[in-house]
This record gives C-alpha cells, structure tokens and sequence, in this order.
C-alpha cells in the first residue's frame, strides 16, 4: 500500500496496463516527453517508448479518430483531452462514431477507447479550464461515463475503463488532484495523505465501472454526488449536523440505480449536488430517476444544488461554486417538515 | 447590399438546360506523366498533383510508365466486377423505385476506383469506405445476397436491422463500416494504419472520401496525423464532380486539384483518371507499396463522374444537365476497359453480351434468394428484441429493463 | 390567410426577413441553387441572389464559424444544418463560441445566428438521419432552443428567432414537414390543409421565443411535449379517453415553466413525451422543474415516454418511435388510484 | 512490439541538456526573395511559400523588394510599440509570480509579427487574435490600465470578471474577444471577411494562430470558406516553434511549411522572417492591398520563436534547452530594428535608454492605477450579481430566479 494523489494513481493505473497489455497505447497533447500538464503520464513514455505514449497534434477530433482507428485494430488506446473544456472538437466522433459502431455494425466493429478528461473548476481557470460537462455525454447512447471522487477510486477505475470493451469517457475533476477538497477556498490545501482513500495498492486491482459507493451511511436524507463535490457534500452535511447518507455516484453510465434506490426509499429524503450547470445536467436525470422509483417514499421534493446556469465566470468562482453552504441549504430545506 | 457585393460565389459550368462544358477540366494525354521510384521525396514529385496519370489512350491501347501490365485473365475478372457492380446497382435502383427497399445509392461512372484499388490491394489490407464503394464488396467476393439482406433489413442483414440500406461492413474481407456521417472514416482509417505501423504489421489502410466531403474537419485530421506519423494509407478523393446539388468546386476544387491538398503536410498527391482501370490499379499498386515499405501517406485524388443521382431521394435533373455525363470526357470506364480487352483480343461484343445476360440472372437470383430472408413488408422479420443488443457489449440493465417493457407492449 | 405546410411557412419566414432586413443572409449545404434537400430555402436564392443565399460548403463547424463571424460583423445569419445528425462537427463552435461570446465580452460581441435543423425520426432514415439531438443543447448556456409542432409556430417562430439577438437553434421535426403524424405509420398520409394550425399569414407575425402553448385544455394530467409528439400525445389522450391538458413546450430554453407548473398543480399528474433518448434527455430537466415547483400537488410518479436508450434503428422504426401505445400505457398509470 | 514499430516520431532538434541546433531552418538572405504584382496569381508565386521574405540584413540595412520604406518616425514608434509590449509582459509575468494575478502569457520574442502587422493594417480592418497578440493592443492604441484591469478582474475589467487574464476584446478598437478554445476564431475571421465582402464594404480582416494550433479543424474551415468564397482575410500562423512542450513538427511543420497550407486550396502562402519588422510589415501591406483589391485571401506564416515559456503555468525547462533563445538564428525583433534605426542615424544606445526608462515607469504607473481599481484580494471588487448578466441579450426567468437565491445567500 503506498500514499498517492489522484495525479499518482492515474499514473500508476496507465502504468500497470501498459505493462500488462501490450495493446495499450497511450495518446494526447504532451502526454509524451512531457508528462502532461498535469502530469498524469509522468514517466510513461521513458518506460514503454514513443511508440507506446504518443505525443500528438493538437486536435482532440483527430485523436479521437485515430484512437478509433486504433481500437479497431486492435489496440487499446488511452486517450487524454487536455481539459474537458476541450472535448468539443471531438464530439462528432466520440458521439456518431466511437459511441455507435458496435451497435451499428451490430457487433462486428468496436473501438475499446478510453477517454481522460481532467473537468471541473476551483481552479481559476474561468470558462475554459472549468467546464463540467459531463451531463452532455450521460444522453450519448453507448459510452459508459465514469468520475472518481478520490486516488483508490480514480486507479481502480481506470485499470476498469481500459481493460473494458466499451468507450469510456473518464472524467477527473483536477480540483482534487492533489488532495481532497471541501469547498472552503480560504482553508489550506490539504494533501491526499491526510485521507483515507489517499491508500492505494501498488499493483493491480479494479474498482467496478457500474457501482456507486456509500461514502457515509445515514438515515436523514440521501445525498447523490460525485467528483469534487463528494468532499463539499460531507463537510455540509457535518456542518448541518445532518446523518446524510452521501453516495459516490462514480459511474454516470451505467448508473447504479439499485444503490440509489435503495437508500432514497430508507431516507424519503434526497439532495443532489454538482459543479455542473443546473438546466438539463446530470441532477435532472438523477432527480427523474429518483421520483419515478422512490415518488411514494419522498416526503420532500428533491432539491438540485449546482453551478448557476452561466458559463463559468473567472471572477466569481465561489460564489459560482456549489460550495458547502448552499448544499447546506439544500439538506435544510429537505428537512422541513411538511 | 447585392449591387456591391465583391464575395466569390463558385458556379458549375452548365445548368439545366444549358450545353455542358467540361473545359476547366485538365486532362493529361495518355502514358506522358512520369513514374518515380516509390521511395522519392515527396516536394520532388509535386506535378503528379497537377498532371493527370492516365494508361489508357484513345485507341485504347495501355501506354507509359504506369501501366501495371496485368494478365488479360485479370482485366477480364475486373470487367466482370464492373459490370457486375453496375448491374448490381441498375437491379438494386429498380427495387428501390419499386418500394421494395426504403433508399439506394448507385456508384454508376465510378466504379473503376472501388475494383481496381481493391484488385491493387492486398486482401489484408484494411479498407474504409464512403458510402459509394460497393465495388469493394465486389471485388473482395463478399456475395451480393448478403448486401441485399443488409438493404432489406432481413433477418439475415448483417447490420441487424440498425442501418440504412447500403450501410455495409465486412470484418472478414476487412472492409469498415459505413458512416452516415461523412469523412469519419478518413482520420480513423490513418489511426488504423498507425496501428499497423506500432505494431510492425504489414498491413496498410485505404480510405474513400468524396470531393464535397474533404471540406470536413476529419479531412484535415487525417492528413495531419497522416503526415505527422508518416501513417502506411491511401487516401482517396473520389472527385466525382458533384456533391448533391453543388458542384466541386464549393469544396475548394475551383483553384488546384483536390490532389493537391497534401502537398502543402509534405504527403505526394496524385491526380489520376479514375476512368481509367489502369491507370487506378497503376497509382494504387505505386502508392501501396510506398505506404507498405515505410515511406508515409499518399493522396490519390481520382477524377471521375457520378452518372446518376446522388440518391434515390434525389433529382439531378433539377441542378445539372442531363447530358453531362454523356460529354463528361473521361468516358465510361465499363466500356474503356472493355474496349481496351477487344483491342488486345481477349474479349468481343459476343462474350460480353453472354457475360451480361449471366450477370444480370446472377442478380436476379441473388435477389430472389435475398428476398426469402425477408421484405419489407413479407416473409419473416428480425426480432425487435435486437434493438437493444450492441449499444454495450453487455446489456446494462436500463437497457433490459426497456427491453422487457417493449416485449410487453409487444405480447 | 393561405394553407401551408410547415416547409412553406418556414420558406415564407426566411422570405420575409429576407425581405425585410438585408443583414439576413441564409447558409448551408445545398441551400441555394436547389433550394434544399427538404426544399425549405426553395426560390431564395434566385428572389434574392447568390450573396444573400449562400451553398457553402459540406462543413457544418465551417458553417457555424463563418456565420458567426458574419453575425459579429452586422449580418443575421440563418445556418441550416441538413440534418441534426450532422450538427455534431458544429458542437465546439456552438458551445464554446456562439453561445459564450456576448458572456465573455460582457456584451461587446455576439452573434445573431439562427440554427435551422430537421431533427427527428419516422422517416426511415436510420440513425443518422432520425436523431433528436436538443436535450443536448438544453445543457449549454447562452443558445435558445425552439421547437415547433405546426406550421403557424413554425413561421412564427422562425421569424421571432432570426429577429433575436440571441443565438437560437431551432429544431424542425421533419417528419411533419408536409402533415400532422399521430404515431401510427399504418394510416393514410394526412397533410397539414386538414389542420387548424396549416392556416398561416402570408405576412409578417410572431409567436414569441419562450412561451408554451396550452394546445388543448385538461383535468385530469398534464402532458408536457413537443415537435411531432404534440400530434401523438392528442391521439393518445383520445384513444385512452383521458381528459388530458396537452402543453406544447415550444421553446425548451428559455422555459416558460409558469404555464408547466400551473397545469401540473391543477391536474396533480404529468406525463411526459418526447422522442429522444430517455437517460438524461430533456425530459429530465421537465421532470425535474415539476417534482421541484409542483410536489405537493403531485398524485403520482411523473411520467417519462420517449426513445428507447439506443441508437436509432432503422428496421424498428415502430417498435422504438413512443407511439399512441406507449402513451396511452403511460397516461393510465399515472392515473391509476395510489 | 515496439522493436518493430515503424511509426515515425517527430523529434525537435535538441532536449534539455544538448545544444541547441537549428539547422533545420530554410533561411533566405534578406533581399533575394522576388515581390510579385498583388493580383499575381496564386498558382505562379508558390515559391513565397517555401523561400523565407527579409528585409533586414546582417549589417542593419534594409534591403529588397518588401522594403516598405517607412519613415524614420514610423520605425521609432514602431520600436516604442515592441519596447512597452515587452516591459508590460515583464511587468506582468512579474505581478503573477508575485501572486497579484492568477496567470500570464508573454509575447516575447515575437513582438514584431502583431506590432508590424497591425501598423500595415488600416483603423477599420477587424482582428482575430491568439492569445499572444497582445502587441495590437499596444499598436492600437488600447489604455495597458485597461488590459491590466483585465488580468486583475477588477471594478474596470472589460471583461467584468468573466474571463482569465489576458483575454481582452476591444469592440471600439476592432479587436475580437480571445477564446480559450484554440482556432475558432480563424474561421470567424473568414466569416467577418465574408460580410464584408457581402455588405461591399473595404475592410478585411486579419487573424493570428500558432503553429500548434493549425491542426484543430478550425484551420481547415478557415482555408476552405476563405478559398471557395475568396474571402478578403489574413490568416497569420505564428510558427514560433513550440506548442506547449511539443515541436511545431507535430502540427506536420517537419516537411513543409506552414505557408505552404493553403497552396493545395489556391491560397498562396508567404514565409516571412517574424522577428523582422520590415519584412512583415511589408507582406502585410501586400496581402492586405490584395485582399482589399478582391484578389482574396492570403496565409503568412512567420518564423519566430517563443522566447518565453508558453504560460506562467509552465516550465520550458522540462523540454527544451534553456540557451534556445539565445542560439535563435533570426535574433531578437526588438534589437533588430533598434540597430536598424541605429544604422540609419535615427536611434541611440541613449536614446533608447530613456525610452527605455520612461516605459518602464509608464508601466509601473497604469499597474498602481490598475491596482486602485481593485486587485485579487484588495479594494473594490465586482458585484457577482454581473455573473448573470449577458448570458442572453435579456435575462430569463431561470436567472433572475438563481440571481436572486445567490443575493440571498449572500445576504
Ligand atoms: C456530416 C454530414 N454532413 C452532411 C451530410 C449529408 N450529405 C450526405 S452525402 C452529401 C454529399 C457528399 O458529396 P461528396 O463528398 O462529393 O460524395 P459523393 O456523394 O459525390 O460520392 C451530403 C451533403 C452527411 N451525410 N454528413
Ligand atoms: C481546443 C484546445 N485544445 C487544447 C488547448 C490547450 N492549449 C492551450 S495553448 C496550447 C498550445 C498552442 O500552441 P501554438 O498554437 O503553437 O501557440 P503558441 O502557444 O506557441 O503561441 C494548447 C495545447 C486549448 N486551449 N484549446
Ligand atoms: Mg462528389
Ligand atoms: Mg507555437
């Protein structure tokens, strides 16, 4: 067991599967000699060659049509986009092509990619190094769409999405890179090292791709959450004093409808938070789902607590920023009685 | 604002109702463009971008440093599958017209690319095509009953019921699934021979992209990462004049040949007569072993004709003239390489009049067998139930769910 | 007052601003000389010449771009996409150009563009020509997104959305381009002169961008559609004889939510269609706003009918179109008894 | 199976820790290059493409045909434009590492390309800059308080705190508002062209990418519109030689230049010596008297070099050899036209001394200016209520709604 930030486990997830498979290629924007410029591929290329991490051009739909070409042929190819913000040039042939060729070849073709995105803000990096778009791919048909909240997590999923057949859209919300983070921007950084989940196996293991995780058990209210806002979630729910059960959606597609379910008919009471956009973000399928198989159990409306409908405004990150206090907010307006 | 307007608007040369005037075409004599060694430097070789390679000469004789010189047995096999081609497509327009299938697409004019580029080919050599290349599925043997499935939607379509008509793919004979999406399949086709190229496999990609559709995104990615990686495929521009309604020109071929669009990444453009069976086979067996030897991509842009309509939804009629096609001055390839087998006695009129006749049964058989598997209104249909199956490799539960609820509505 | 059909009314639209306002220019493939491959631009380009109504070329990110630098520079450009499929190469320009443009220079620029698309299925055209691709642009901030059901709104909205300062994007179900379509397949083709709402001015109107329209009153659940599901939903409330209050939504941002909430909280029930993707389409968002604004009042689960969670198939067109069936299935069970 | 592998791999010439080695540069003497006609065609000057245009020779002098023959005084306030750009770059990159600002991009080293070019363009011409175009600003004429309440977000940022630093517009000034989002705005440009061509209007437009950056699709888009509607545009590629950690040869910069791009689309392309004032003066005159003339669009790529590290968030260190800069062989911009002027008589080591002191205090005073308007800690700050604003030209419902909630929690 060694102590790893989110950036290290990453690193030892691509490092394991490229010694493990041979089929594993790794490609992106200095991902190569450099490492990345978060440094999640650090090393890789020294190790397994330029042949096995590429370095590439800077166009995100060309390399996620080459990754495509290369799945078809065999290989699995790890794909980063520098930053979610700039995924967009890829979406044709992440949605028309990577999403659907298995289906309409009906089996005979598929391309197993991964895709890492680093996602999410706190950062300062306004509207073009925040973005958490993530609710746009949970309404593609056929890729699977996966954000960990924390280094164990974000390793064994990773070794899951590579080693899966499927396309897997990888989101890594980079605020919680190098340690968790709970909202308060005035508190120092604190490291992974101080957290449980910063504990991570040195070799091989899998976290599944299609589970959520209870992060507390509670009685009071569900809490659904993922990425950074797993961390906000608990440290609003301590501060409100509430006995949130607080659940680590981790895979968006599929979604672990059971595990959801199940607590929200035991609490009758559910809150859901992310960074995202409020209008049409993943909250509203979670919230649809939730009311159509828990409606009888609800004592409370389900409350959305998430990025303000704007773009993501450089100067205004924590009053933007769905931090601790309005999820606070939330789990009290869910509280009141009727 | 009209009167001032100084905004370039391309035009087509002629019409409905006006005489068409292929005069902006420029057209090499046969056998004159120079050969270079596979291995040459690709700013040494620019002018076969700007020159037109062409083998087959107006006495139909096959001249110059291009000319593959094949065994007649094989120019007779490529006859028959262009001709099978056409017929296969006259039949499978005149089901469509006969609402036996919902939609079609002819390569009528063409087809000279698809077979002589696969005959040029190695067979494990990974194609990726547009929509407008069923003469690879010719020339690779797939057997047309199963193309026909596919556009019935029958319980043998190999697409499972998930595609248009004419939206093949053949694992097997290493042909790619077609897109509806246009150009997809260029940067993907450059990402599957960097594969091969990591993998020190020997295989090279080939890839069929039309004029109007170059103007995609994914034209530039592939001739980016096509350069960049010096990635073993063939990308070729079917120039065949037309995009739907708008003429080549509106993809930017108003100015240098689309062949040329390479140059300026440092990958060989080749303008060829894609009329010319040859001439094809010539260019493609050159670019082939440069690609497969290690010296990078080539650009082969192919200048032809789309005879027919862009589809079956579709009326040409209404932005062209008819008559172009017969003016179009690079001719029939059908009937050039025809021509060219008569001039050296290894066919005549006779033999190809029975070809035809056996040909055209051969359809006709094929559909019938084609139409047993099911129609669009007859004969047994694939299970709904398959709707749900390849989104994912395993079926996730939503999916079940959704399945059994439609079983339901269904019983 | 003439009959048309909603290509004639959108075709009437485009003329009139045309017409109208010489900074409208019309762009897209195919759109000039031919006039469309639905025919909607037919006639434009020889009444107001090739620098009005431009064919551009096969590139709809190309298209997106340059009518954005239009807009910018006083023009009000109207963009056809040929198919909503085909939008996708467009996605990064829309996204992170067209939609954040006037946010980013805090009002110094923006760009005025229309995005006219046929979207939609039943028309056997597979799945890439049957998509309804608009739960996904519900999701950006800063595009409006509008959808008609008839030709009346069609003109109307058309007109309203290329007189916007806002980007709109503005979805036409093809498959009731040229008739009404109540879900079954199997009956006679009827065109839009049978319909009250084929009756359109030849002139200048408007229906404003963000009100939903009430297309028949109801009291026993709401049902909340758009686009060709507006004329299947009226099918289905009268086959299964439920006095149904039939909201057309029309413009899905902005969301007149006032008139949603004020049906559900009378009816107590919602049920809601559309042909999209179920996972996190925009139903999600309607189901969301409802069990938010309206809890209290709700009798029973809201109701989501809509696409099945796969890729268009073309061979079970009818199996994977909602159709009155399904509707009809939703709308007793939202009215079954607790 | 790497053993086997027969990808190709760009490499940049030297890694940290080995000597720099810049051979791979094709450099023209200054003066050789020929100055065709402005309507010349595209297809007969396609040499400009590959030759490099300077005007500068190692004595000083001005030389050739693309001397733009520009007054004295011109070139002084030329100079004064590179001076302040780069003591306000130092300025800034100081005040970010000091904390005061969250991020900095430097121009340094390749000041002269937005320097010169802006000055060549006329009032009325629109930009589309990169993000290291900070010179048209300073050309321009743009208040540095203005661009630094920018990078502060302050009470007075233009961009009312929405954007990172450096992200300026200028509407007034003819400046488009900078994306995040490589690329997208040279397309735009092509569009603004457009309308301006359609409204018959006499302004272009010009805009600037990075060699890194003419791989995203948007370049592609940008060529075809320009040469399909022969747009009245400048499409600048800044080649300085870097993309972030990675060499311009894996944009494909390793075979051809980047001029070179357009030839296969019939635009013609211009190589010009970027750290040479005079020569991209001079080819901006021309392409812009071209374009105005409706002889249409025209790439320029200028041979430069990032002196500095892509951002304040990276470490050049980590790929390239820190002595680089120094061994760059077309020298520093800055002392290039200083000695210029020097050798014509017009300029002094003194003379630039106190130039030099005087801009240095003038910057020093707009950033104690721009620090009363408020900074990331300190003074006046925005209200966030700007946060919702110009989302959409009028505010809906859902914003005033979310508007209100966060008054309330802040309340
Ligand atoms: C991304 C995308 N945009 C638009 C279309 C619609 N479309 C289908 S074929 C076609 C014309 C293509 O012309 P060309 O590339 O010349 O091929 P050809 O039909 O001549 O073989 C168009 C516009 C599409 N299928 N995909
Ligand atoms: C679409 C997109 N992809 C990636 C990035 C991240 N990124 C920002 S600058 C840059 C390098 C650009 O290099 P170049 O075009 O050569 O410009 P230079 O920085 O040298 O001026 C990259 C990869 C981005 N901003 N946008
Ligand atoms: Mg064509
Ligand atoms: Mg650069």
């Amino acid at each position: 067991m060694a102590n790893m930030n989110m950036i290290q486990a990453l690193n030892s997830a691509m490092d394991i599967m490229l010694a493990r498979d041979p089929a594993v290629v790794i490609m992106g924007e200095d991902v190569g000699y450099f490492g990345g410029v978060f440094r999640c591929t650090d090393g890789l290329q020294r190790k397994y060659g330029e042949h096995r991490v590429l370095d590439s051009p800077i166009s995100e739909g060309g390399i996620m049509a080459t990754a495509i070409g290369m799945g078809v042929n065999g290989l699995r190819p790890v794909a980063e986009i520098q930053f979610a913000d700039y995924i967009y040039p890829a979406f044709d042939q992440i949605v028309s092509e990577l999403a659907r060729l298995r289906y309409r070849s009906a089996g005979d073709f598929w391309a197993p990619v991964t895709v890492r995105t680093p996602c999410g803000g706190g950062i300062r990096g306004g509207q073009t190094h925040s973005q958490s778009p993530e609710g746009i791919f949970t309404h593609v048909c056929g890729v699977k769409v996966v954000m960990p909240s924390n280094p164990y997590d974000a390793k064994g999923l990773l070794i899951s999405a590579i080693e899966d057949d499927d396309p897997v859209i990888f989101f890594e919300p980079k605020r919680i890179y190098n340690g968790p983070f709970d909202g308060d921007a005035n508190k120092p950084a604190v490291p992974w090292t101080t957290h449980p989940k910063g504990d991570v196996p040195e070799g091989y293991y899998t976290v599944p791709i299609g589970k959520s995780d209870i992060v507390s058990a509670g009685t009071d209210v569900t809490i659904l959450t993922y990425g950074t806002m797993v961390h906000v979630a608990e440290a609003a729910a301590q501060r409100g004093n509430i006995d949130a059960e607080i659940i680590d959606i981790r895979t968006m597609i599929p979604l672990d409808v059971d595990t959801i379910t199940s607590s929200v008919k035991k609490t009758g009471r559910c809150v859901i938070v992310h960074e995202a956009t409020r209008f049409s973000g993943f909250g509203a399928e979670l919230t649809a789902t939730v009311q159509e198989e828990c409606f009888w159990h609800l004592e409370a409306p389900i409350q959305r607590v998430t990025g303000w409908d704007t773009p993501y405004p450089h100067a205004f990150e924590w009053e933007y920023f769905p931090g601790q206090e309005r999820v606070v907010e939330a789990l009290e307006l869910v509280m009141e009685p009727a | 604002m009209n009167s001032k307007s100084r905004l370039h608007i391309p035009h087509p040369p002629a019409r409905p109702g006006e005489k068409p005037d292929f005069s902006y075409l420029q057209i090499s004599p046969a056998g004159v463009v120079a050969r270079p060694d596979v291995n040459a430097h690709a700013r040494d070789i620019e002018s076969l971008a700007y020159d037109m390679v062409r083998v087959l000469d107006d006495d139909h004789s096959a001249i110059g440093p291009w000319h593959p010189h094949l065994d007649p047995q094989d120019l007779q096999v490529a006859l028959r599958h262009i001709m099978l081609t056409r017929i296969f497509d006259d039949r499978m327009l005149r089901n469509q017209r006969q609402g036996k299938t919902t939609f079609y697409m002819k390569s009528t004019g063409e087809e000279a690319v698809s077979i002589a580029q696969c005959m040029a080919l190695e067979p494990g050599d990974m194609c990726f095509p547009s929509y407008r290349n069923q003469g690879l599925y010719v020339a690779r043997g797939r057997s047309l009953v199963d193309l026909m499935c596919q556009c019935l939607s029958n319980t043998r379509d190999m697409c499972k019921g998930r595609q248009m008509p004419i939206m093949y793919h053949w694992r097997e004979g290493r042909i790619f699934s077609i897109s509806g999406n246009l150009t997809t399949q260029v940067p993907q086709a450059v990402g599957w021979a960097m594969a091969a190229a990591i993998k020190g496999e020997d295989d090279i990609a080939a890839t069929w992209v039309g004029d109007g559709s170059t103007a995609e995104p994914d034209f530039h990615h592939a001739l980016t990462f096509a350069s960049v990686y010096q990635a073993p495929v063939l990308i070729n521009v079917v120039n065949n004049q037309w995009a739907i309604s708008t003429f080549q020109a509106f993809a930017g071929g108003e100015r240098r040949p689309f062949a040329a669009r390479g140059l300026g990444y440092g990958i060989p453009g080749i303008r060829v007569d894609g009329n010319d069976f040859l001439a094809v086979y010539g260019v493609t067996r050159w670019a082939a072993e440069r690609a497969r030897k290690g010296y990078g991509p080539t650009l082969v842009e192919h200048v032809t004709y789309r005879a027919s309509g862009h589809s079956t939804s579709d009326d040409p009629s209404r932005y062209r003239p008819k008559e172009e096609w017969d003016d179009w001055p690079l001719g029939d390839p059908l009937e050039r390489l025809k021509q060219h087998l008569i001039a050296l006695g290894e066919w005549s009129e006779d033999r190809h009049e029975t070809l035809n006749e056996e040909l055209e049964k051969h359809v006709m058989d094929c559909w019938k067998e084609a139409m047993s598997y099911g129609t669009l209104t007859d004969g047994p249909k694939l299970d709904p139930d398959e709707m749900f199956e390849d989104v994912f490799a395993e079926m996730p539960e939503h999916l079940k769910k959704q399945r059994a609820h439609l079983k339901k509505l269904r019983s």
